[in-house]
């Protein structure tokens, strides 16, 4: 009823082509998060489905209407900046009253609205209080009372909590995941948090460079990404991955004591590969073997032991054992060869059975 | 790799052999505003005080001073001069006000990015580099009796020219005029710098939530410009209570003292070839002091605040 | 031994610093043994300078106006008495007409070397072309206004923007109508302004207000010379120096003309108005002895006829003797026939303040005659404050 | 951005807005124009009434004319030495003060400042006449020092305010380290700060250029001659000498207007930035 | 020989008293690390050692030398800022020399020393260049150097790494650790993070609002915090607390089935006591129990159940299973009793055996 859709949407800024032809759908009340690089698009995606930038080419759809060319405040949206965008001379109230005001609604439906707003983001005792007057993440809440108030179709964030220290992050993070629940609505998210993504999406889109490399929900990207560049970005820390060469069906990889003999359709002999494996799927072998280690860092409930292997790369191993902190020494490494990720070295082309 | 002892071991305990003393964080602060502070000291805060003190004498900068109280004081509660000139000042100051809003009129009507727009706003910000005294020769000219351009138009218009110049009514707002084109020039160029620092994000939330033009100008930019309008309201109070240049070249204050202001009134009192009162003078640039003082104090209440907030 | 001797002077235009020049060269020459060091100041900015330099770092001579205009130094003690120089070279004879302009508390306090007439500068061609006389009386004058004005144009002509103008007219009005003794009285604040004499001055001047032209408080004197000299306007009551404006502006002897002001009161002794430039010395000169010997020397009849014919002005000195010039010789021929006596002008013979506020007056008369009872009330009040003490 | 960028308008409001520029900028600059017109003109147009025609020739010479017969050029020499070692002496002075004022924590330090800044407000008037007597008895009455040293003493007020808010701008840690460092007060000055001012001293530097340039009242003030007077009040008294020949008087206004616009052109960022920063006159 | 000692250490600025009384011993060559929550005042006692801010009472000593009053250059400290500090009109040798160069060293001297710093950081081919056209990375690194070219006995740190963005941040800090130790100076470091205080130190300074709360080594601090605030602030998620009161030498929290029975000497009966739990020390019993699941969050390798105890208190559970994200029903929880730890309610004073 009220999904978004793109159509091969595309974004030039004068000559240059930011966005390459996007198509996605969100459906009604879905939760969808935009992920990828610095500079890969995200913002000026949503930008464009808000309207604040000129769609070159290409269609945006919101519910049944095609809002390509309309105006931001006839698009039926709503959005929360990261930099909050209050408007400072204003006081509470006024902020998240001011989109209907200047839509001529009466005061009376207004105070409601606010109201009721307040009252679903506990802002009532701030409602009298200046922008200025409020902590981070006070002021995060009242960014998103203001686009609640407007009753919009489709709710857009651009890294909302980005500005938040780790405690009040976490904190919002539950909030906006409650209001989504509470409210229904369709809602938009940018981030560059991992956690964010992982923990707020129905459904992540993986941006790159301007294009889409995978859409779907979290643990499906986090269990069977399509490529190298997914498979690098979702989990953290990171995948460790190690080059090797496909020879005699198996995939060799220096360092390893046996090559990997995996059911998968491998690509043809002498092929470069690279295989990829979680910290969390790594165990360290104190025996014997050929990875240097550099150091360790204990968290307490977790350690980290940073590895070298032969041909230089780091891996790093997850492992809930302390660890001394100094490092040296070799170790190998043994892990389930199910956990094993496969990689063509030359599109990132995840190599599947 | 391993690091010399030179390094790990450091010297820095006792660092290299100082040759000159050091300069103690205590001292330095006054030895750095010693001289500054004393010219200021010399030329603007002692003669603050010692024109108070002018202004009990009466005194032609000849013959001796001669003290006599306040009487210079009680001589201007009686002097139609004086009260001329307050009333053209306080003409002054609020005409003078219209700089701020045609300021911001034509800073929004410059803001934009077509090709060659910065020199368009060099250009329309002319006016303010140019002297005072020009300003008042080419507005005399402008308004000149007989061929000035503007005597010429409302001859064309009206049949008979009007001597703004000449004419007791007009003559101060004719000179407002005049100082009004610099002015707004300035305000110009502070509102031109505040729109660019306007909030883009707010600006686009703004129109998220259908505020435009109009609105959009008055509940969204000028909160974000106030700024640019608080300096914008300094300079032309100042501006306004120091107008003396424009009406010093343009009438001398005439016709007949109509368009005397209490700063150009002062300094014919005076230093005037009529004047050498210099103890009336004073007394004048006191009360003149005194309207200023109420400005002066607003903004250094308002930094005094800035100051804290930081 | 080589004596010097200081003169600060406005000589600056190009006029006055020639006739300096050739001054001292030639007192240089009957003294010997003294030098002469000249400094010349800018002409309105020697107004204030010599308020500096008398008190500060005086030298031993300087050049003023006389009347009322050296009243605030004689009566500060900035000037030296020097009367015993008008005695012992018998300048109450040869300087007679200065006389009583130099005389302040019974003393002489400077030496006058000269003056200039005012009058009337009136355009020949225009009179030609619309046919009147050269006024003898007021009410003649008057009637050619309106002959005047049927032939579009201005009467009188006058720019007031400087103030100065209109005394000119107003010294005439009131010289002609109630005669120099009342004049200076007047001056002198003796006389209240709202006295009916003095009403009557305005009274006769309203007469011409009509017939003037407008807006003259935003206009130099120089600008309304080119009135006259375009034929705008046919009259000018201005002083002498005027002549050098007309002739830039294309007049000749021909079509410039000058006549004395008319006559209004039958019967009054007729005076003129001729400001008078002086030399003093201050109270801190140094060289005492031979500034005298200066003052007597530039008292000289010979001495002034040589300067003012380049000055192109009247020398004060009776026996001396004036260029060939149609208007100086005019001037000198008003100016020693004038038995009522000669004013300097309104703004050297009235203390500063009622100079200034007077004069404001005067050029809101001619703005706004009707006015003329909020005028007075004002010039009175002022008059009673200014000469208080 | 506000106004919203002219360029997703309509073309028609595109094209009305690329004629208004120049109409407005024409009527803007009117009188300007007007004088520049009346500068070129020769004074036979003027003379026959020619005022607002087509000049029957451009008379350059009227330029030529200012300098042959007045002493223009004498004015506009002593501008410059005015301007200059003011511009050099305030800047100077006011480094060291606003430094002063913006690094170190010592009683009374706001109360100083605000001292600058009031002063900096003041009516001249109150000034005029202690300062001209004191002039005078210094004996640098009618000097360019005198009017200079008075206007380095009143700029510093300004110049001061401006220096400390720069100055203070600055990251504190910059001078911190250098402490820690052991570089000395006067070095860390002249090291440090002074280096990374220089934009500021560059903006200041053409601010007071034109204040002082286009100052009137203090040079009718403290001076009175031809070989002392500034510009500005040269341009007054010779505007006595040269009424009706209003040709001359134009030129001499774009003469005199000259520099501090050549100033502003070469130097455009530096001014805006500085009339921003500083923000008063 | 060059530790650096605090002696009842206080600070006032104007009335207000922001360090009250600190007492610290840091050994030599010992990597000292403050954390602590904002504003509680780590800051303020790392520029008091520096020189930086006078010291209102008690004494600082480094090495043998009082220097509690002495000038910052006589200390000889060096320090490194959050925000570089590097003068930007100067090169980075330009900027390492400085110091030495004012103080009047000869040519040849510092040219030496700053090659040497250059050498130890891998900074040579940057000498030439001015702070603006380095990477932030590259900018601390030179932050650093500066310091080193110095030789002081002690290096100061204030939160240098977070400026920096999350991958650089773990590149610096092995950086730091490394430095450490080859030259083996006393180094005194602030940080936020959990994660560089946790790996870096050899000994945690735990302030709290002007106070020190705990010094001890990380894992001391981990596994055997003094009070609530310690073990709270120290393990990241954050220890669970939930509120139990001291009944027949037992403790009875609500929610759980029975009372913990421990080997502490317990306060007397009635007292309100705390018992903290690390979320990873913490199992779910999905059978039955009283504790309602308001959510999961699934990071991929690791999930976290937020669950909610009858008294409102919130309990975050780590397991690497996957959950349901949705939440709902409830839960019971199982752990080791070993794992508790028991704090009086009214102070937070670990209750120890
Ligand atoms: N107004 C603009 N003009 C020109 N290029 C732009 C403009 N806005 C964005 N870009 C370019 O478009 C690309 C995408 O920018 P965008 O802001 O959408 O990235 P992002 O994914 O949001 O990055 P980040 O995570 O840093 O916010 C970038 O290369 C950026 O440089
Ligand atoms: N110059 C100062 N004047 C007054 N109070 C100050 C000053 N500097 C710091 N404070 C106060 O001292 C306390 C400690 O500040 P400090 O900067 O040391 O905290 P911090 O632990 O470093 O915090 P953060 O982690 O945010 O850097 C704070 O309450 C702060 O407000
Ligand atoms: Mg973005
Ligand atoms: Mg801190």
């Amino acid at each position: 009823m009220s999904g978004v859709e793109l159509q091969n949407v595309v974004k030039r800024f004068g000559d240059v082509e930011v966005i390459h032809g996007v198509d996605l759908k969100v459906d009604h009340g879905e939760f969808c998060v935009f992920v990828g690089p610095s500079g890969c698009g995200k913002s000026t995606l949503l930008r464009m489905i808000a309207g604040l930038e000129e769609t070159t080419a290409g269609a945006i759809r919101i519910g049944d209407a095609d809002v390509t060319h309309a105006e931001s405040a006839e698009r039926g949206i709503a959005m929360v900046f990261q930099t909050y965008a209050l408007y400072p001379h204003m006081t509470v109230a006024e902020n998240m009253g001011f989109g209907l005001k200047m839509n001529g609604h009466p005061k009376a439906e207004i105070a409601a609205k606010v109201r009721e707003a307040a009252d679903i983001l506990k802002l009532e005792p701030l409602l009298k209080r200046k922008p200025a007057a409020l902590s981070g993440g006070q002021r995060q809440r009242v960014a998103i009372g203001r686009a609640i108030t407007r009753g919009p179709q489709v709710f857009l964030f651009d890294e909302p909590l980005s500005n938040l220290d780790a405690e009040l992050r976490v904190e919002m993070r539950a909030e906006i995941a409650r209001l989504h629940r509470e409210i229904g609505a369709t809602m938009i998210y940018v981030t560059h948090d991992q956690v964010e993504a992982m923990t707020m999406a129905d459904k992540i889109v993986v941006l790159r460079a301007g294009n889409i490399e995978q859409v779907g929900a979290p643990m499906d990207l986090y269990d069977d990404p399509d490529n190298r560049f997914v498979a690098g970005f979702i989990g953290s820390p990171s995948m460790n991955f190690l080059a090797g060469t496909v020879k005699a069906g198996a995939i060799e990889v220096p360092g390893l004591e046996s090559a990997l003999n995996l059911p998968l359709a491998l690509p043809p002999e002498g092929t470069k590969v690279e295989i990829g494996l979680r910290p969390n799927a790594l165990k360290i072998d104190a025996e014997s073997g050929a990875f240097k280690v550099d150091m360790a860092e204990n968290l307490g409930g977790v350690s980290y032991a940073h590895l070298r292997a032969p041909s230089g790369e780091r891996v790093i191993v997850e492992t809930d054992q302390r660890l001394s902190a100094a490092g040296g020494g070799t170790v190998g490494l043994r892990f389930d060869p199910a956990d094993v990720y496969v990689f063509r070295a030359d599109d990132g082309a995840r190599v599947r059975a | 790799m391993s690091v010399s002892p030179a390094i790990s071991q450091g010297s820095a305990g006792q660092p290299a052999p100082r040759k000159r003393r050091r300069l103690s964080r205590k001292l330095a602060p006054w030895l750095f505003l010693a001289p500054g502070m004393f010219m200021f000291l010399i030329y603007v805060l002692i003669p603050i005080g010692r024109s108070v003190w002018i202004s009990f004498y009466q005194w032609d900068g000849l013959s001796p001073a001669h003290w006599i109280g306040l009487e210079n004081y009680a001589e201007l509660l009686d002097d139609d001069a004086f009260y001329t000139s307050l009333k053209n000042n306080v003409i002054w100051l609020v005409l003078y006000m219209l700089a701020i809003p045609l300021g911001l009129f034509i800073a929004l009507f410059l803001n934009q990015t077509v090709r060659g727009i910065r020199i368009y706003k060099s250009l329309f910000f002319f006016p303010f580099v140019i002297s005072q005294v020009v300003v008042g020769l080419i507005f005399s000219w402008f308004y000149a009796p007989g061929f000035g351009l503007f005597y010429k138009i409302t001859e064309w218009f009206g049949g008979q020219g009007v001597a703004v110049l000449a004419d007791e009514n007009l003559v101060t707002y004719g000179i407002i005029a005049a100082g009004l084109w610099p002015q707004i020039a300035y305000c110009m160029i502070l509102y031109l710098t505040g729109l660019n620092s306007v909030a883009p994000d707010q600006i686009e939330a703004a129109r998220l939530d259908g505020a435009k033009g109009i609105k959009m100008l008055w509940y969204v930019v000028l909160p974000q410009l106030r700024p640019a309008t608080f300096i914008a309201l300094v300079v032309t109070i100042i501006g306004a209570l120091r107008s003396f240049d424009l009406v010093s070249i343009m009438t001398s204050g005439g016709p007949y003292g109509s368009s005397r202001v209490l700063s150009y009134y002062m300094y014919e009192q005076a230093l005037s070839e009529y004047g050498y009162r210099m103890g009336y003078g004073a007394a004048i640039a006191v009360v003149l002091f005194a309207i200023m003082m109420i400005f002066i104090s607003g903004f250094i209440w308002k930094m005094w605040r800035d100051e804290r907030g930081l | 031994q080589q004596r010097t001797l200081t003169l600060n002077t406005d000589a600056s235009d190009p006029a006055p610093k020639a006739a300096f020049d050739q001054l001292i060269k030639g007192f240089e020459a009957e003294n010997p043994d003294v030098k002469v060091v000249v400094n010349i100041f800018d002409h309105e900015g020697y107004k204030t300078a010599i308020r500096n330099f008398l008190t500060a770092d005086s030298p031993d001579l300087a050049n003023w106006y006389a009347g009322n205009r050296m009243a605030p130094f004689v009566k500060s003690g900035q000037f030296l008495d020097v009367s015993d120089v008008w005695e012992e070279n018998g300048l109450k004879d040869s300087l007679a007409p200065a006389l009583s302009s130099m005389t302040i508390d019974g003393k002489q306090w400077g030496v006058p070397y000269t003056y200039y007439q005012w009058g009337i500068y009136y355009n020949k061609d225009v009179y030609k072309k619309v046919g009147v006389e050269v006024p003898k009386t007021w009410d003649e004058f008057i009637s050619n206004c309106k002959k005047f004005k049927a032939a579009g144009i201005d009467c009188l002509t006058t720019g007031t923007k400087a103030l100065w103008p209109a005394a000119g007219i107003f010294d005439y009005l009131d010289l002609r109508t109630n005669g120099y003794d009342f004049h200076m009285k007047l001056t002198n604040g003796e006389i209240p302004w709202t006295d009916d004499r003095v009403r009557k001055v305005f009274a006769e001047w309203a007469k011409v207000v009509p017939y003037t032209t407008p807006n003259t408080a935003a206009i130099d004197w120089q600008d309304a010379v080119s009135n006259i000299v375009q034929g705008k306007a046919a009259n000018y009551v201005m002083g002498n120096f005027a002549v050098a404006t007309f002739k830039d502006g294309g007049m000749t002897d021909d079509s410039l003309g000058f006549m004395d002001f008319p006559e209004i009161t039958p019967g009054i002794p007729r005076a003129e108005e001729a400001p008078t430039d002086t030399i003093h010395i201050p109270a801190g000169a140094k060289n005492v002895a031979d500034a005298k010997k200066f003052l007597a020397y530039i008292a000289r009849a010979d001495v002034q006829t040589k300067m003012n014919q380049e000055l192109g002005q009247l020398p004060i000195n009776v026996n001396s003797t004036v260029g060939d010039d149609p208007y100086l010789q005019a001037g000198f021929k008003i100016l020693s026939t004038a038995d009522g006596g000669i004013a300097q002008f309104f703004d050297r013979d009235a203390p500063a303040a009622m100079a200034k506020a007077g004069m404001e007056g005067f050029q809101e008369f001619m703005a706004k005659p009707e006015r003329l009872d909020a005028i007075l009330d004002r010039l009175e009040k002022t008059r009673q404050r200014v000469y208080k003490n | 951005m506000f106004p919203r960028p002219i360029q997703t308008m309509s073309p028609a409001a595109r094209t009305a807005y690329k004629v208004a520029l120049p109409v407005m900028l024409v009527l803007w600059l009117l009188p300007l124009l007007g004088v520049a017109m009346t500068s070129l003109r020769p004074s036979s147009d003027l003379a026959q009434g020619n005022y607002f025609g087509m000049p029957s020739y451009l008379a350059f010479s009227n330029y030529l004319d200012v300098f042959r017969n007045s002493p223009f050029a004498s004015y506009m020499l002593n501008s410059f030495r005015v301007t200059i070692p003011t511009m050099i002496g305030a800047v100077a002075l006011s480094c060291l003060t606003g430094y002063a004022l913006a690094v170190y924590k010592f009683k009374g330090n706001l109360l100083i400042f605000f001292l600058f800044v009031a002063g900096n407000f003041v009516p001249f008037q109150i000034l005029m006449v202690p300062v001209r007597d004191l002039t005078v008895k210094m004996g640098l009455y009618d000097t360019i020092t005198g009017l200079a040293l008075f206007h380095v003493a009143f700029q510093t007020g300004f110049c001061t305010l401006f220096m400390r808010n720069f100055i203070k701008a600055l990251p504190r840690e910059l001078i911190e380290a250098a402490r820690v460092e052991g570089v000395g007060e006067w070095q860390i000055f002249w090291h440090i700060v002074m280096p990374l001012v220089r934009p500021a001293i560059a903006a200041l530097s053409v601010l007071i250029f034109t204040f002082i340039w286009n100052d009137y009242f203090w040079a009718m003030v403290l001076t009175t001659g031809a070989d002392t007077q500034p510009i500005t009040a040269g341009l007054n008294s010779l505007n006595g000498q040269w009424v009706a020949a209003w040709q001359l008087v134009s030129a001499g206004s774009i003469l005199a207007a000259l520099p501090p616009v050549a100033m502003f052109f070469l130097m455009q960022k530096h001014f805006i930035a500085g009339l921003t920063l500083g923000a008063v006159k």
